[in-house]
């Protein structure tokens, strides 16, 4: 087995726990960081990918836009966390509830 | 042989995933995510993409680590006592709903069983297309920098990296837009402890060479700005748990020009470069490793201090009179 | 020599994954970011090992940016919630 | 060929003293003691480490980065260790005080 195999098999794997996590969770934290386990997921499979194409160095292009995706992803994750404590202070939830 | 270490680190990670989002408590969720960055960041120095790895390893798990830490202390430490609390009082149809709800739960493990299928089929099947090493390899030398991630994120691709320094500006108008402009508030507690206060004047120098030096071997081996951008952020975030926050001290002005300098100086060279006949970043590869090495700077400033604005912004949103809103519910 | 470096990578994983039972039992918050200390050394040494496996020595480069995030989180957990204790006293 | 042989010698005993670390935060009753077994020994195995990895690259410049690596870390891990034990005491002492009170 090839080590870009493992690696892309284990993306599809934590984009799926990704994916359930979002779904299952309640808290707010929780959900953040299940979306940023599925962005790890997506740019594991860029990178296993760009190993798989190497010739004399691995393929950049995937490595640049990871690099991009890493930053984009934690500032989105901020803006969330920002959010999050905003509906914390203002209503004292910590989950989506539906009751209301 | 190498694969019993590719397999182990799998492993590791898909377990690390999986119990940091089963973990009762929140205190456990963010530690163990801590511990999940730096398994990604080991699968990717396997993978070979010694970049990503720092980039993983300063931002994704360092950065936002602190950010996480920050923000449980505003919500409760744990969280089960919580949940029960919540339930009691926002849900009290809980004991009854545990049959209704046991239907949509089958249909989310099932659904999430196929889709790991279909993924993993997917996945095992993506044509070999050729990627685009070999067209890198070919522009490489009018490049102006050696190593191929630098060339590709600031000189083939740089409006990709342009746009990036905006989305994070964004994010950080888009704090400021929820929580309001805390940023120039001074923090209430200083480091008063000599040891903690020696260690951060210690860290300063040290973090700030160390991301120059990434900066400037970005050129020949894997850095560049946003590695060194996260370690000067660092300097910022580490000011301003000392109890010296780098926005309240320096003037306005210049807090709002650190911040931008990056975005509008990327934007100001590639119009020039348009009015002097060549595409939007095109660089003249004569001066393009200048060219470049100026750009990776401002642009390491820029988002260095927007990583500082937004730690410092959100560390100063505190909860307001907790036990009024609560009673009121 | 390559397969003696690969059984001491491993070794040293399974020692993150050992560390990882003290994180889910620890009864404080300080037991709990003490093995991010533990993460944090033994991540290290598993740089080093890997730098004189794959023979490429800017991974010397990740190690010296994990020792200094180690940091940031201790600094960051112990000066942040100090002040919630201020804040309540 | 003697070399190889140090070096061999040198990763093994790094890894026995993770090995002791990692045991001692597993088994040690308290947080102090852990703290000390985690602080202590994690160090002195990465020490060997990277003795043994910086003679195996055998280049002086790489040599001086891990010899430097080695240096932060022994600061950095002094530092969050008096931090840790300073935050869990006056963590102590605030509950004492609360059920005391």
């Amino acid at each position: 087995m090839e080590t870009y195999q493992i690696y892309s098999l284990t993306s599809a794997v934590l984009f799926v726990i990704g994916i359930g996590g979002v779904f299952a969770s309640r808290h707010f934290i929780k959900k953040i960081i299940a979306t940023i386990i599925m962005g790890g997921g997506v740019f594991l499979c860029f990178v296993s990918f760009a190993e798989r194409d190497a010739l004399s160095f691995a393929d950049p292009v995937p490595h640049a836009l990871v690099i991009t995706g890493i930053v984009v992803a934690v500032a989105s994750a901020a803006f969330a966390l920002a959010l999050a404590r905003r509906i914390y202070q203002l209503t004292g939830e910590e989950s989506f509830t539906n009751d209301k | 042989m190498s694969v019993l270490i590719d397999s182990i680190l799998a492993i590791l990670a898909v377990y690390l995933a999986l119990q940091c989002l089963l973990a009762p408590r929140l205190t456990q969720t963010v530690f163990i995510f801590f511990a999940f960055g730096l398994a990604l960041a080991l699968a990717w120095v396997r993978l070979g993409a010694v970049d990503v790895a720092i980039t993983e390893a300063a931002i994704a798990s360092g950065f936002l680590g602190v950010l996480f830490l920050d923000a449980l202390r505003d919500f409760s430490f744990t969280a089960p006592n919580k949940r029960e609390n919540l339930e009691a009082v926002h849900d009290p149809l809980s004991r009854n709903d545990t049959k209704s709800l046991l239907l949509p739960r089958l249909a989310l493990w099932l659904g999430l069983g196929l889709f790991l299928l279909i993924a993993l089929e997917a996945v095992w099947k993506i044509p070999d297309g050729g990627g685009l090493t070999a067209a890198a390899e070919a522009l490489l030398p009018e490049s102006g920098v050696e190593h191929p991630v630098t060339a590709v994120l600031l000189n083939f691709r740089a409006y990709d990296t342009w746009l990036e320094i905006g989305v994070i500006l964004l994010g950080l108008l888009a704090i400021f837009a929820v929580g309001g402009i805390k940023l120039y508030r001074k923090p209430g507690v200083a480091a008063d402890d000599p040891l903690l206060r020696q260690v951060i004047l210690f860290f300063t120098p040290v973090l700030f060479l160390f991301g120059a030096f990434l900066l400037y071997f970005g050129k020949t081996g894997p850095g560049g700005a946003f590695q060194a951008a996260v370690l000067w952020g660092a300097i910022g975030i580490l000011l301003h748990l000392g109890g010296r926050p780098v926005f309240s001290v320096i003037p306005r002005w210049l807090g709002q020009l650190l911040l931008t300098v990056g975005l509008v100086f990327f934007l100001v060279l590639g119009f020039l470069l348009m009015a002097g006949g060549g595409a939007l970043f095109e660089y003249p590869p004569a001066h393009a490793g200048v060219l470049i090495l100026i750009v990776e700077t401002l642009a390491a400033i820029s988002i260095a201090a927007a990583l500082t604005a937004i730690f410092a912004n959100l560390n100063q949103m505190k909860k307001e009179e907790p036990n009024e809103i609560e009673s009121t519910n | 020599m390559d397969g003696f470096f690969i059984i001491v990578i491993v070794f040293l994983l399974l020692n993150i994954a050992l560390g990882l039972f003290r994180v889910w039992r620890g009864p404080t918050v300080a037991d709990r970011l003490l093995t991010t200390q533990l993460f944090g050394t033994t991540g290290m040494a598993i740089l080093l090992v890997m730098a004189g496996y794959l023979k490429d020595l800017t991974l010397l480069n990740v190690a010296i940016t994990f020792n200094v995030l180690a940091v940031l989180l201790v600094i960051g957990l112990v000066q942040v919630w100090k002040k919630k204790k201020g804040e309540t006293p | 060929m003697i070399k190889e042989v140090i070096t061999v010698i040198l990763l093994v005993v790094g890894c026995f003293f993770f090995l002791a670390g990692t045991l001692g935060v597993l088994r040690f009753p308290d947080l102090f003691s852990r703290l000390h077994a985690l602080t202590k020994a994690d160090n002195l195995g990465l020490g060997f480490i990277a003795a043994g990895m910086a003679l195996h690259i055998a280049s002086p410049w790489a040599a001086l980065k891990i010899f430097s690596i080695w240096l932060f870390t022994l600061l950095a891990s002094s530092t969050s260790c008096y931090l840790i034990a300073r935050f869990q005491r006056e963590q102590e002492q605030s509950k004492n005080k609360k059920e005391r009170g």
